[in-house]
């Protein structure tokens, strides 16, 4: 027999220290115990879809960069993958071998923000996250190296990637693999044996693998649920078929089975980087393609395994120079599906680690 | 002896103050507040008693537990909103009292108390405990004392336990 | 390797067991009658061999004349996958049959088309806009908006 | 040190008369020693902290950023006071006072200096006691006179977790007072001849935990959480008021310091170094182990800190209370490294058996 | 005139009456634990002044008050269990309104 | 909380931050240290070449806020003369596809990083301060040329020496 009480609803967000920008959570409790959850979104909703229907194809390159800021080259690269197989257009195989390189640094950086905020979620006090940003400095570095931005990189071209590596790049990025294993092992040395985070990450926000697959739920989540799907390998795009690498899968889905994922695809990527950097040919870093570029009439699907998940864009040409339809599949949003059937008989505590665990990035979600 | 007897005056006119604002004010969660002012001046008052333990402990249990019960006990109910009403008895319950208090205060003012002349027992703790523990003592109420608490945590989860 | 069904291929098999369902069929899709959509998507999810338990995406294209659905489906099994559209003619109130029994993913997915498009989906638990506000006059992303 | 003994070292049996003016001297001799102290708190907590997450922390006002908590106090009064509209108004006016009283009044009977303390009160370590559990109304006005869910939901967090901590807070400080045979502060340090901490190994971990729960302090912050309930029941303080309850924060910090150091670390005893150095050297070591853990580990959820009470630590005490009775009856005082190295096993053991039995987490609350 | 045992003896007198006022007008059951707490506390000054100024030296009052604080202790415990759960199945701590019993 | 690892998981994390008391803070001072940044950075502003630039406005077709103006008229020697070349730097996103698209090498990303104003009509640049001078380095982005020339970028790798 519980208390008659009137619903106590409580908003977290849209202005709340963690809800990773400006998402909104409508939390009905019961004391502390959540009985109804409801997300609010939209706060960051620009429009990004109707916008790109009025710019080349070129020119919507850099508006990708503003979709899920965390992972702008992920973003980068799954558009110009869709733009190529719409019009067709050949990519040099240099510029495969960077945009794997640049794409697994980036899965990286995005991972360390993602578990550095879910465990600043948890409530240890900045310290991992200020470790995991300091990686992700360096990371940062690499990229203002390359292209000469920190977080809007606007790297990837149609047919290519922009510009070819500096000469001190391959260097420092392998200072930057051999120091990376390192500190990881940090990380799990700082909190992955902890019993304070055990206690409040094992076994919350369970998410059943059934119902994972069944709300499209992708990336870290799905496979933080035992699923072993990963589009690097189910549908390998550039040259993720020639390179080694395991798919780690959690086995209950609970908030630490998604953090330990991250965790392992951060010493995966380092792999990937690791043997694309061997096998790097020399060569041509960019297709020529007209500056006006017009697709031919018809549709693609371009997908990538992005950090947060299977980013896909969808594409309609007109044979004009703008696309006719600009879909953004973001996989954030469809995460969020599954937000209320993991965090129904939680506590606020725990509500705030879930949304953590799932690492979205609201600039995605909105649009 | 003059700071005790300023000390008396003050901690007496506010614990009146404060016990009069418990039964008068409408707003419960202000009455329980004036409550825990109540309960600090009678701890003032037994140290003005040399009964420093006492006044410890008063504060520790009234205070820290009793009032911090009943105020999470209002929190649970939700019985602010509706204010702290009186009955229908307000005026018998009032000449009551009154009576009650007049009776009282003529016993006692017209009772030759035998003060007696002796300072008291200053530490009081160990000599409490003497009293409490020490032969001819309350070594039998302490442990009833014991049993009926242990009763009424008992009592306390099983009324308020879930089914 | 994803295997990418085409049309034809999956056209013939939901025809025979749906007949009449199939409008039209290309390589790279198959275009279902928006009547007959629910039955086969239950069909695509649940036939074994197919299984398609995974819905990638859904869009919603504007052609002036009519609304294009376009669900991705994918198959976690077997991996393979196959484009899937649906159309309605209806401008002034579109609807369509939600998928949401089938593939919850498609819960906010369809919430963003019917705010953004402003289709309506039968059957959806829970259809307001996501983005806009309540109220907002219009949906954007039509072609003929602004 | 000619004022702190100045003191006669017996009261007389009328005790709050008679010294008003040495009263008086003494305690603004404390009032500025505390809020002296608590800006070095506040600075060697920020450096601390920055040098644990690799950064540098404030440097910018005065030499090494010592002028820092002048600037961040000037900052906060000058800030506008808001009182929120449907608040209560005196409620939430009084509530930073009555937090801050109490946290001063500790300060009363704590030992800075053989003898140099305001009141050798015979019943000192319970004075403690009683009058810090009065903070925990001040808290509780504070989150109610907001009218402010998050507060709320604050406040009662700290009326659950103060009143449950509360009780093996005194369990393991009778187990010092039967060691020592005195209430009183002052002779408690003198009966240190060893620290208790090595007499009373479990008790000091016991009153170590249970004062971070009393005083908010990571892992059992949960009544602030930032995280979760973002600043918990001081949400609606701004200003001086705020100042107030950051005041009081500190205050308690460097109280629950100073008892831990005269309970378990010896006091002012201490060779060589004068006895207020030793004093003060202990207070910031204890306080540099807080912050420490602070800046490592996650928050506990509401439900595990409770568990954590009344499964972990109540028991533990109990168990502590029973095996110093029997030592303090049976064992003579001669065999005092015996009973040192009795304990430091029997901890061992508790801490394995306890392993063993008590968990927590990992399942679903119950509803 | 100095403070003596009759003043504090009135001062508990005066307090025992408003805890008794208390207990009988109100209506909130939670207000009229309360009400019962001072009348409690009311005696409790009561026999720490008795022991005070009539045994000096025997402090049988303060162990008397001890006791009482473990009663008053449970009291509030129960008390409180008590109003919550009725609370529960009724709605409402009004005390007026809680007449089940009542012929 | 199951003590699983008997609080070994907590010491362990206790002894990293210690260890991490002793490294050196990775924290650049700000204004008194500054960092060379990359060769090829996007600073926040264009510089453009008058001499080179013929007003073709091709950077403007490319630019896709379309916050590059150009007005040109017709020259005496069939060019064309630019009359007003101003880029609001309050709406370009950095991106760079006008540099990029300059057949000519005429606009040059610029190297500084330090054009904060106060107000939004402040950061609008006309044609005298869009243009190449001393104190406005152009960067090496999408020009080889410059960026051979620029010094070498100021990596956190080589300034946090913590070997593993």
């Amino acid at each position: 027999m519980a208390i008659k009480t009137e619903p106590f609803v409580i908003n977290v967000g849209p202005q709340h220290p963690s809800t990773h920008g400006v998402f909104r959570m409508r939390l009905t409790l019961d004391g502390e115990v959540i009985v109804d959850v409801e997300p609010v979104l939209g706060y960051l909703h620009r429009g990004i879809e109707k916008l790109a229907e009025g710019r080349t194809y070129t020119q919507n390159i850099p508006f990708t960069d503003r979709l899920d800021y965390l992972a702008s080259m992920s973003n980068n690269l799954a558009y110009v993958l869709a733009v190529e197989k719409l019009a067709g257009i050949p990519v040099p195989e240099r510029a495969e071998y960077l945009r794997v390189i640049i794409a697994e640094l980036q899965r990286i950086a995005s991972h360390l923000v993602g578990v550095g905020a879910f465990l600043n979620d948890c409530g240890a006090f900045m310290t991992p996250l200020l470790y995991m940003f300091r990686e992700r400095e360096k990371i940062l570095d690499l990229f203002e190296m390359v292209c000469g931005q920190r977080l809007t990189y606007n790297y990837m071209r149609i047919g290519g990637v922009s510009h070819d590596i500096p000469a001190e790049f391959l260097p420092a990025l392998d200072r930057f693999v051999t120091t990376m294993p390192g500190f990881i092992d940090e990380y799990d040395q700082l909190l992955a044996e902890n019993e304070i985070l055990l206690a409040r990450a094992k076994g919350v926000g369970i998410l059943p693998e059934e119902l994972a697959i069944n709300i499209s739920a992708s990336g870290p989540v799905l496979r933080g649920s035992g699923v072993r799907w990963d589009i690097r390998k189910a549908d390998p795009y550039s040259v993720y078929d020639r390179l080694e690498f395991d798919i780690p899968t959690g086995s209950v889905g609970d908030c630490y089975d998604r953090y330990w994922v991250r965790i392992q695809e951060m010493r995966q990527s380092v792999r990937i980087i690791r043997q694309a950097v061997e096998q790097l040919p020399p060569g041509e870093v960019r297709t020529e393609v007209p500056h006006l570029l017009h697709p031919p009439v018809g549709e693609a699907y371009g997908h990538i395994e992005a950090p947060k998940g299977e980013l896909g864009f969808y594409l309609v040409s007109d044979n004009s120079i703008a696309p006719y339809r600009f879909h953004v599949r973001a996989p954030t949003l469809i995460n969020l599906t599954a937000l209320r059937d993991m965090m129904i008989g939680w506590k606020v505590a725990d509500a705030v680690a879930i949304f953590g665990s799932i690492d979205i990035c609201l600039a995605e979600v909105d649009r | 002896m003059i700071g005790l007897d300023i000390a008396f005056w003050i901690l007496a006119v506010v614990g009146i103050v404060a016990a009069l604002a418990v039964v008068l004010l409408r707003d419960i969660f202000r009455a329980a507040i004036s409550m825990i002012l109540c309960f600090l001046t009678v701890a003032g008052i037994y140290v003005t008693l040399s009964a420093d333990f006492l006044a410890a402990v008063q504060v520790l249990i009234y205070v820290g537990a009793i009032s911090v019960l009943v105020i999470l006990a209002i929190m649970l109910t939700r019985e602010v909103q509706r204010g702290s009403p009186s009955n229908k008895l307000r005026i018998p319950a009032f000449i009551v009292v009154v009576l009650f208090l007049g009776a009282v205060s003529f016993a006692l003012l017209n009772t030759p108390w035998q003060v007696s002349a002796e300072l008291p027992v200053e530490p009081t703790t160990a000599a409490l405990a003497t009293r409490l523990f020490g032969e001819n003592g309350y070594i039998l109420p302490v442990e009833i004392a014991a049993v009926l608490l242990l009763a009424a945590i008992l009592g306390a989860i099983v009324l308020v336990r879930e089914k | 390797m994803t295997l990418a069904f085409s049309g034809e291929e999956i056209a013939s098999q939901v025809e025979e067991h749906l007949p009449g369902s199939i409008v039209d069929s290309s390589q790279d899709s198959l275009v279902v009658n928006s009547e007959s959509w629910l039955a086969v998507a239950t069909f695509l999810k649940d036939t074994p061999g197919l299984d398609f338990d995974y819905l990638t995406s859904i869009t919603a294209v504007d052609y002036y004349d009519y609304f294009e659905m376009v669900y991705h489906l994918t198959s976690l099994k077997h991996n393979h996958s196959l484009v899937v559209k649906t159309r309605c003619y209806e401008r002034e109130k579109p609807s369509l049959p939600s998928v949401v029994s089938l593939w919850r993913g498609a819960d906010l997915q369809e919430r963003e088309i019917y705010d953004l498009m402003g289709i309506s989906f039968d059957g959806h638990p829970n259809l307001k806009r996501i983005f806009l506000w309540q109220g907002f006059q219009g949906h954007p992303l039509r072609k003929d908006y602004l | 040190m000619a004022i702190f003994n100045y003191y006669p070292q017996t009261l007389s049996p009328d005790w709050p008369g008679g010294y008003w003016l040495h009263w008086g001297v003494f305690v603004v001799i404390i009032l500025v020693f505390v809020m002296a102290m608590i800006m070095g708190f506040i600075w060697f907590e920020r450096r601390g902290l920055g040098r644990f997450q690799v950064r540098l922390g404030p440097n910018r006002a005065g030499p090494f950023g010592l002028l820092q908590p002048v600037a961040d106090a000037i900052k906060v009064l000058i800030k506008e006071d808001i009182i929120p509209a449907k608040g209560d108004k005196l409620v939430h006016w009084l509530a930073p006072v009555v937090a801050f009283v109490p946290a001063l009044m500790i300060f009363a009977v704590v030992p800075f200096h053989d003898g140099a303390l305001l009141a050798d009160l015979n019943i000192g370590i319970l004075y403690v006691v009683a009058v810090s559990s009065v903070g925990v109304v001040g808290i509780f006005m504070a989150g109610w006179g907001s009218n402010n869910k998050y507060s709320l939901i604050g406040a009662m967090r700290a009326v659950a977790q103060m009143v449950s901590y509360e009780i093996p807070l005194a369990l393991s400080i009778i187990g010092v007072v039967l060691i020592a045979g005195s209430l009183s502060m002052n002779s408690i340090v003198e009966a240190q001849s060893i620290p208790f901490i090595l007499l009373q190994p479990l008790g000091f971990i016991i009153y170590f935990l249970a004062a971070c729960a009393e005083i908010n302090r990571t892992p059992f912050d949960l009544l602030e959480a930032e995280s979760e309930i973002v600043a918990g029941f001081h949400i609606e303080y701004s200003g001086m008021k705020f100042a107030m309850f950051y005041l009081v924060e500190y205050c308690e910090v460097l109280a629950i310091s100073a008892i831990i150091t005269t309970l378990f670390l010896g006091g002012w005893r201490g060779p060589l170094l004068p006895p207020f150095l030793w004093f003060l050297i202990k207070v910031f070591g204890v306080f540099f182990l807080i912050f420490w853990v602070r800046s490592t580990i996650p928050r506990l959820r509401i439900d595990q800190v409770m568990a954590f009470a009344w499964k972990c630590l109540l028991p533990l005490a109990l168990i502590n209370l029973v095996i110093t009775g029997i030592e303090v009856i049976a064992l003579p005082p001669a065999l005092l490294w015996t009973v040192m190295f009795l304990n430091l096993a029997i901890v061992v053991l508790l801490a394995l058996l306890w392993s063993k039995f008590f968990r927590l987490g990992g399942g679903r609350v119950e509803v | 005139m100095s403070v003596g045992l009759e003043h504090y003896l009135l001062l508990s007198a005066i307090l025992f009456s408003i805890g008794l006022y208390g207990a009988l007008v109100k209506r909130s059951a939670i207000v009229i634990l309360m009400s019962i707490e001072i009348m409690l506390v009311a005696v409790s000054i009561a026999m720490v002044a008795f022991s005070r100024y009539i045994v000096p030296l025997l402090l049988t009052g303060q162990v008397f008050v001890i006791f009482i604080m473990v009663v008053a202790a449970a009291e509030a415990a129960v008390g409180l269990a008590i109003i919550i759960a009725i609370y529960r199945s009724r709605e409402t701590i009004d005390a007026t309104k809680i007449d089940l019993m009542k012929w | 909380m199951k003590f699983e690892h008997y609080g070994i998981g907590i010491a362990k994390g206790m002894a990293l931050t210690f260890k991490h008391l002793f490294r050196k803070p990775i924290t650049t001072q700000y204004p008194e240290e500054r960092l060379t940044v990359s060769r090829r950075t996007r600073g926040n502003e264009l510089v453009w070449d008058k001499e080179r630039c013929t007003g073709c406005a091709t950077c403007a077709k490319s630019c896709p806020e379309g916050c590059i103006e150009i007005i040109t008229s017709r020259g005496e020697e069939n060019n064309y003369i630019v009359d007003k070349f101003e880029v609001d730097m309050g709406r370009c996103i950095f991106c760079g596809l006008c540099v990029e698209a300059c057949p000519f090498e005429a606009l040059f990303m610029g190297y500084a990083y330090e054009r904060a104003r106060y107000r939004r009509q402040e950061l609008v640049m006309d044609k005298e301060a869009l243009l190449l001078s001393g104190e406005r380095q152009p960067s090496g982005y999408a020009r080889p040329k410059i960026e051979a020339g620029l010094p070498r970028q100021t990596l956190l790798l080589d300034r946090d020496k913590v070997k593993k």
